[in-house]
């Protein structure tokens, strides 16, 4: 399967939305990696932020379906390093609003052992509901 | 003296420890943490979307409120820190923004400046000073200081420290008389709220941590965060497995404070955490026990 | 010592040695094999990081060079044996005949009106054409018009005639021959630049075979306000805006196997120019430049990259093209991006393949001639490449610019002028000697006339 | 009644597309001032000169106004094709019809014809009013200061020298060599960067026209091209000397620093000990020669796994510096391999970005590297560095693989930062005593990026080398050359020529009050002991207006600049109305 690559998809709406939403510009990303390279939670992603990145540069949608959005902890260590000024925290959280807005829910807080859920701080379950849930 | 001061929910529910070991020491040291009189939830996490103004207008309630009480607020918890000095710093830089909020929130917020507690130590007291405070020196003792994210990052708007090297919680241990352990693991993600939604990605990340600072020699961990100390702290909880031995306290600063510039042992509220440090101050809880007397 | 200079090719590197010498008051002769001098620094439209208009900075130098008292300027001019030693070489030079008598021709172009055979310009890569009698670009330094002899209807016998019947000033001459002329010089700096690679690696993406794949050089002069379009982008096939633009890079580059395994070193940038130039001319239009690594290394090229980047949003896709091919009226290229490991197709409306610099044509047989080593690609090689990167392995033969491997202008400008001081050591060093030598000689002169002078018998009084 | 002829060039479309180039000769030629008006498609081509050249012989023209690109572009041609026609070069003036005209108003061609129009008329006024004048000649020290004993001031002093020219050649170390007598080797030769170096430090010191001041530093800079009188201190065991030395020319060669490791606090730079910057390593190699093998500073140990950390510093706006150091991929390559060499064992890592081996035999020398020596090249750019390992002994290094899309960790035992190269410190001093401009980033600017890299923007003074910007040996040693070329070509005469059009004193009208004096940029002016008035010395001044503007008696004027004229030209443009 080849991805098709055309002024649609690298200028299309989701890359705008992407931009408007995060008010950062995907193209000053020049993909050095350096955001994937000092990624706490990296391990637990399917692709990595760099990916993340370069996937909507390109205006492919399906970086939605990734996990690694929602794994993304917004540490902003990567923020921090990135030689290039790209808040990809702010990224990450256009992509998960994008994908909010369209219905997706990801928290799932009957899911949680009850014990777990009676012992987390009350800012982590706020925090959850913003990041999570629509 | 006192200072407008934002708890936040945690610090009135689960983090009390910390809230009240704050206030006591604060005491101690001259400085009365007057609450707001009236605050909600600034809302956990600083709104990253542009268009999402909707989710500045409970931090700007928050900052508003402290206007009303002083020039300055101060806080205790990380996260709050954080979504209210960032929220300040939008606010100042972009006055359209502003107006949009006090326009919908029918109020005059104009700006305060936000502080973290630690920022008082260092600022206004002094480590010198504040060492020469200390009464039950922790001589000895090895604390690690974990920084986490949000008390440093991003550093543009929160400038706190280094964000790669800091050492606000280092001089803080050294003036308790207590060693500071580096471990290169002391700015590292614990997971935050990712534990309530992946719990064992966060369970791991915080397992590192934790072995980080063992395998450099702490005996404790010091944070300034609620979410960070939950974090760390939890998964060493004792659970059907018993106990492996390994589990390393995980302590506010304020409370390391309490205990080494003598308040009494109700001030420090360790019994509050899944790893006891009780041993760990056994020697400091007798001399507080006959101070009492 | 011979006091005068050869300087093999008038390209940017070679003016600027020539210049160099002749500003220093010493005699140069500048050979150029093609009709005017310039090289491929005239085709281009504008030069990075600045986008300083390349014709607009070249044609004071050219001008200034045609017109310089100590350069005798030899077009359509190779050099074809050489002989001697550093301080006097004995240089053949075969002069071409330009059929066009330079000192009458006012270049007022009515030779043109009349000629009847069209072919394809060469200054313009092909894009546009011209007569059989022709001046390569109006800046053309001679300005004087030449006649294509292969393209020309015929010279023996005469078949035409037209465009010395139309030519006022009797200026075209039919029976020139070529000639060859012998001179003597101290000096010999070899600047003959470089070519698009056009092999295997770049026919494999259909260049030569559709319209619309072209090479840097040709897009360049799409580019160029004085090119065929006046700087109007439209594509070869319909004269239709291209709005999608690929760019491959490393077309015959760092590719051992079926190109040449050397990195052309320009091309990053001069690509990077491309997209922000056809951005500036095409503000709706994308472009996407396929490469291996982004290599802009050299004061602000990193800053101009991120600027094509940034501000003219085109997109850097990171892998090698596999195939080119015509679908519909688009061309179709078939990429990877190596960075989200997934392989891409583009619809492009133009392709432009970024090729390989090789060595210009006869690169070898010159070196022969002149008895200097050249590599296996025909690059000319310096004595020792890093404490001595101009001279070559002959004494008194120095080299500059593009013939000694990929080099961008301003490198080629420093290491011309590089050359030059070399020549003008050699030369000012064999003035001062000639003169300690002459100083000597008068004091010898003294010395004896003073010693006959105590010799004689002296009265005192 | 002037005979002025005005040319207006097409430059292609770039005039004409939007200008009606026609309309503005036409309008022209009504001028009563005005003979002989005509259009050309490139003014500055061969047949455009020639049509001027012509038009100033047979319409005996007294002043000609070419109306073409800024005078920047092409002043200089112009009035010397004015010259060579026997017209006084400084009645030849320029109307900028194409940067202020036809591309700023690309989409109103009407009103710009009109303004081409009202700009043409107005330089006919300046002609009008302009005087014939002539260069000054001035005298010219033959002999040179090189500054920097690096790889480029030596050559660049050797290639002057040999030319018969004296040389003063000051380096504020004790050895001269610079950065290169701190490597172990260059890209081809491993082992011989202390031989190379050596040879042509011996010619320098063994050439007789050469005078090496080592321990020394540019103190002071009067003068001008051709002429500057410099004061050079010399550290002699305890005590500094000054010594005065005149010159021609400078060449600057001062080279470039290491990027400070204290600020790569990520990388753990200037905090743990085995973490070493690109330079260091050099100088570890070059030990490793000699005393059999590698070792690493903080044990002695032998590192067997090496990570080698480019862009560390730099293509960071954010945090490092913005530009390329554009060495660093081949100086690495090579130290992968050196490293290799001498502990074959070993294996090296280098994580990149984009590999910039650019130029024939470079990336064939990476592709040696990964081939020959195993070197594992993973693109991505690190993001820390830590101590680790169980013993504590090691340096962990995170980075990334974006190629396989996975994070990476290697347990170093040495890593090497590929650190920025910057300017040298004190460069951006030396600058202003020379009164050359650097920039951004500190580097000396070049007069023209493409036709003129080894000219400062100051008259006089060359650059070779780092200090214009990151190059490696073979490109400094040509740009070295380059320079010294510059500086032959004005030794090859005795006089040079200075532009005219400086600032004047009407001695009538000054009051002596020496405003000028302060005002000055240039120290071009003083009060005359004897006559009390302002004088001006020509060879200093620039032409930069700020004594026209300063003056309180408008004693001080521009010659052709004067403010007669400037008014004149304000009216013709006012009075101009449609």
């Amino acid at each position: 399967m080849r991805i098709q690559i055309s002024m649609d998809s690298v200028r299309g709406a989701f890359v705008q939305q992407v931009e408007e939403i995060s008010g950062q510009d995907l193209l000053a990303c020049n993909q050095c990696g350096k955001c994937s390279a000092g990624c706490p939670v990296v391990a637990a992603m399917d692709i990595l932020p760099s990916q993340v990145i370069r996937m909507a540069q390109l205006g492919m949608e399906d970086v939605l379906k990734s996990n690694t959005i929602w794994i993304c902890a917004s540490c902003l260590t990567c923020v921090t390093r990135c030689p290039k000024g790209v808040d990809l925290p702010r990224l990450m959280e256009a992509l998960r609003q994008i994908a909010l807005r369209d219905g997706v829910t990801e928290l799932d807080l009957q899911a949680l052992p009850p014990e777990l859920l009676r012992a987390v701080p009350q800012l982590a379950i706020v925090g959850g509901f913003r990041k999570y849930m629509k | 003296m006192g200072i407008p001061y934002y708890p936040g929910c945690t610090l009135s529910t689960k983090a009390q420890n910390y809230d009240r070991s704050g206030r006591a020491v604060a005491a101690t040291l001259g400085f009365e943490l007057e609450e707001l009189s009236e605050w909600q939830c600034c809302g956990a996490t600083f709104p990253l979307m542009l268009d999402d103004s909707m989710a500045l207008i409970a931090p700007t309630r928050v900052l508003y409120q402290a206007q009303q009480a002083g020039e300055r607020l101060v806080t205790l918890c990380a996260i709050c820190f954080n979504v209210l000095r960032r929220s300040q710093a939008l606010l100042q830089r972009d006055p359209d923004m502003l107006e949009r909020i006090n326009w919908f929130t029918e109020q005059e917020y104009q700006g305060v400046r936000v502080v973290h507690f630690l920022e008082v130590l260092r600022d206004d007291v002094g480590w010198e000073a504040l060492a020469e405070r200390v009464t039950r020196p922790l001589t000895g003792l090895r604390v690690a200081p974990y920084y986490g994210c949000l008390l440093l990052r991003p550093y543009e708007e929160i400038g706190l420290d280094d964000p790669e090297a800091p050492t606000i919680l280092h001089d803080l241990v050294r003036a308790l008389g207590a060693e500071a352990v580096d471990f290169p693991f002391n700015i590292e993600c614990c997971g935050s709220y990712l534990t309530v939604k992946e719990p064992a990605v966060s369970e791991t990340l915080s397992q590192e941590i934790v072995a980080s600072a063992r395998t450099c020699g702490a005996q404790v961990i010091v944070t300034a965060c609620p979410l960070c100390q939950f974090n760390l702290d939890y998964p060493q909880r004792e659970t059907e497995a018993g106990r492996t031995g390994d589990e390393i306290p995980v302590l506010y600063f304020t409370q390391l404070m309490a205990i080494a510039l003598g308040l009494p042992e109700g001030d420090w509220g360790l019994e509050d955490h899944y790893v006891s440090a009780r041993q760990l101050f056994a020697e400091q809880a007798v001399q507080a026990a006959s101070t009492v007397k | 010592m011979n006091n005068r200079a050869l300087v093999i090719g008038a390209g940017i590197g070679g003016m600027q040695a020539a210049l160099d010498i002749a500003n220093s008051g010493y005699e140069v002769i500048l050979v150029e094999k093609e009709p005017a001098i310039g090289g491929h620094m005239a085709q281009l439209s504008e030069t990075f990081p600045t986008l300083d208009c390349s014709q607009c900075i070249l044609t004071p130098r050219m001008v200034e060079v045609g017109q310089h008292p100590h350069i005798e300027l030899l077009t359509l001019s190779e050099v074809v044996a050489v002989e001697g030693e550093v301080g006097s070489f004995r240089v053949r030079i075969l002069r071409h005949p330009r059929y066009v008598i330079e000192e009458r021709c006012t270049a007022c172009g009515d030779c043109v009106q009349v000629c009847p055979v069209v072919v394809p310009n060469e200054f313009d890569r092909g894009l546009a054409a011209r007569r059989a009698i022709y001046i390569p670009s109006p800046q053309a330094v001679p300005a004087a018009y030449c006649l294509d002899p292969d393209a020309c209807l015929g010279l023996f016998p005469l078949a035409c005639g037209k465009c010395a019947q139309a030519c006022g000033r009797d200026a075209i001459d039919y029976d020139m021959a070529p000639e060859t002329i012998e001179v003597e010089v101290g000096a010999i700096i070899v600047a003959t630049g470089y070519e698009l690679y056009q092999d295997r690696a770049v026919t494999a993406y259909e260049y030569m075979s559709h319209p619309d794949v072209m090479d840097g050089l040709e897009f360049e002069r799409l580019l160029s306000a004085s090119g065929p379009t006046g700087g109007v982008v439209v594509r070869p096939s319909d004269r239709r805006v291209p709005k999608e633009v690929v760019f491959i890079q490393c077309a015959g580059s760092r590719n051992p196997e079926h190109g040449v395994p050397y990195c052309s070193k320009i091309c990053c940038m001069y690509t990077a120019k491309h997209a922000i130039l056809y951005k500036h001319r095409v503000p709706d239009g994308q472009v996407y430049v396929f490469y291996i690594d982004i290599r802009a290394g050299g004061k602000g090229y990193e800053e101009f990259v991120s600027r094509a980047m940034e501000k003219d949003d085109t997109v850097y896709i990171r892998g090698r093209v596999s195939k080119v091919f015509p679908a519909d009226d688009k061309v179709m290229v078939w990429g990877v991006d190596t960075l989200t490991g997934r392989r891409v197709e583009i619809a492009a409306d133009l392709v432009v393949v970024v090729a390989a610099i090789v060595p210009s044509v006869g690169s070898r047989r010159l070196a022969q001639t002149l008895g200097i080593s050249v590599d296996e690609f025909g690059f000319y090689i310096a004595s020792d490449t890093e404490m001595a990167p101009v001279e070559s392995n002959v004494p008194g033969i120095f080299l500059a610019g593009a013939a000694l491997g990929p080099q961008d202008i301003p490198e080629t400008v420093a290491q011309a002028s590089g050359a030059a001081a070399k020549v003008l050591s050699l030369f000012a060093a064999a003035e001062a000697e000639e003169r300690a030598r002459a100083a000597l000689e008068l004091e010898g002169v003294m010395d004896r006339v003073t010693d006959q002078v105590l010799a004689s018998p002296v009265e005192v009084v | 009644m002037s005979r002025i002829g005005v040319f207006v060039c097409h430059c292609g479309i770039n005039i004409a597309g939007t200008v009606d180039v026609e309309q503005v000769a036409q309008a022209l030629r009504l001028h009563p001032d005005v003979v002989y008006a005509t259009t050309y498609r490139y003014m500055c081509s061969e047949p455009g000169q020639q049509l001027l050249r012509e038009a100033i012989q047979e319409h005996q023209l007294d002043g000609v106004v070419v109306a073409a690109c800024s005078p920047a572009m092409h002043e200089k041609t112009f009035r010397g094709a004015s010259a060579a026609a026997g017209l006084n070069p400084y009645r030849c003036e320029i109307a900028n019809i194409r940067e202020q005209c036809s591309w700023v108003h690309e989409h109103t061609p009407l009103q710009a014809t009109n303004k081409a129009i009202a700009t043409v008329h107005t330089m006919v006024q300046k002609v009008n009013w302009d005087e014939a004048l002539e260069p000054f000649r001035l005298s010219l020290t033959q002999q040179a200061l090189v500054i920097g004993g690096g790889i480029a001031g030596i050559q660049a002093a050797l290639d002057i020298a040999n030319a018969g020219f004296p040389v003063v050649l000051v380096e504020r170390e004790p050895f001269l060599g610079g950065k290169m007598a701190q490597l172990s080797g260059t890209y081809l030769n491993f082992t011989a960067a202390p031989d190379l170096l050596a040879r042509k430090v011996q010619q320098v010191h063994e050439h007789p026209h050469i005078t090496v001041l080592t321990q020394a530093r540019v103190a002071e800079v009067e003068g001008y091209v051709g002429n500057f009188d410099v004061t050079v201190t010399v550290g002699r065991g305890e005590v500094t000397e000054s010594e005065q030395f005149s010159v021609g020319a400078i060449v600057v060669a001062t080279g470039w620093d290491p990027y400070p490791m204290e600020k790569l606090s990520e990388y753990g730079g200037g905090e743990i000990p085995d973490v070493v910057d690109g330079l260091t390593f050099e100088r570890m190699l070059r030990q490793g020669q000699e005393e059999g093998g590698l070792r690493r500073p903080s044990d002695g140990r032998v590192p067997r796994e090496v990570v080698f950390v480019q862009c560390a510093g730099s293509r960071d706006p954010e945090r490092g510096v913005p530009y390329c150091s554009k060495v660093c991929c081949m100086y690495t390559a090579k130290q992968a391999m050196m490293f290799r060499e001498q502990v074959p064992v070993g294996q090296a890592y280098v994580c990149y970005i984009d590999i910039r081996s650019a130029g024939r035999g470079y990336d064939e020398y990476v592709q040696q590297a990964m081939e020959a020596h195993d070197v594992l090249y993973l693109r991505g750019k690190v993001s820390k560095i830590f101590r680790g390992g169980a013993e504590g002994d090691k340096v962990m290094v995170w980075g990334v693989d974006t190629l396989s899309g996975q994070p990476v960790e290697v347990a170093a035992d040495l890593v090497v930062l590929a650190t920025p190269m910057t300017p040298s410190h004190g460069a951006t001093d030396l600058a202003q005593k020379l009164r050359a401009v650097v920039d951004r980033n500190g580097f000396f600017s070049e007069a023209h990026p493409k036709l003129r890299p080894v000219e400062s923007l100051t008259a006089g003074i060359f650059l070779a080398g780092a200090a214009q910007g990151p190059k490696d040996i073979p490109e400094t040693v040509s740009q070295a050359s380059g320079a010294a070329a510059k500086v032959l070509q004005m030794f090859s005469q005795r006089e040079m020529a200075h532009e005219p059009t400086v600032a004047c004193v009407i001695p009538q009208l000054c009051a002596a009050c020496g405003i000028c004096v302060e005002v000055c940029p240039y120290g071009a002016r003083e009060i005359h002991p004897l006559w009390h008035i302002a004088t001006v010395n020509p060879a200093l001044c620039q032409t930069c207006g700020a004594c026209v503007m300063a003056c309180p008696n408008k004693a001080s004027q521009i010659h052709n600049w004067t403010p007669k004229q400037v008014l004149w030209m304000a009216d013709v443009l006012l009075g101009y109305d449609q």
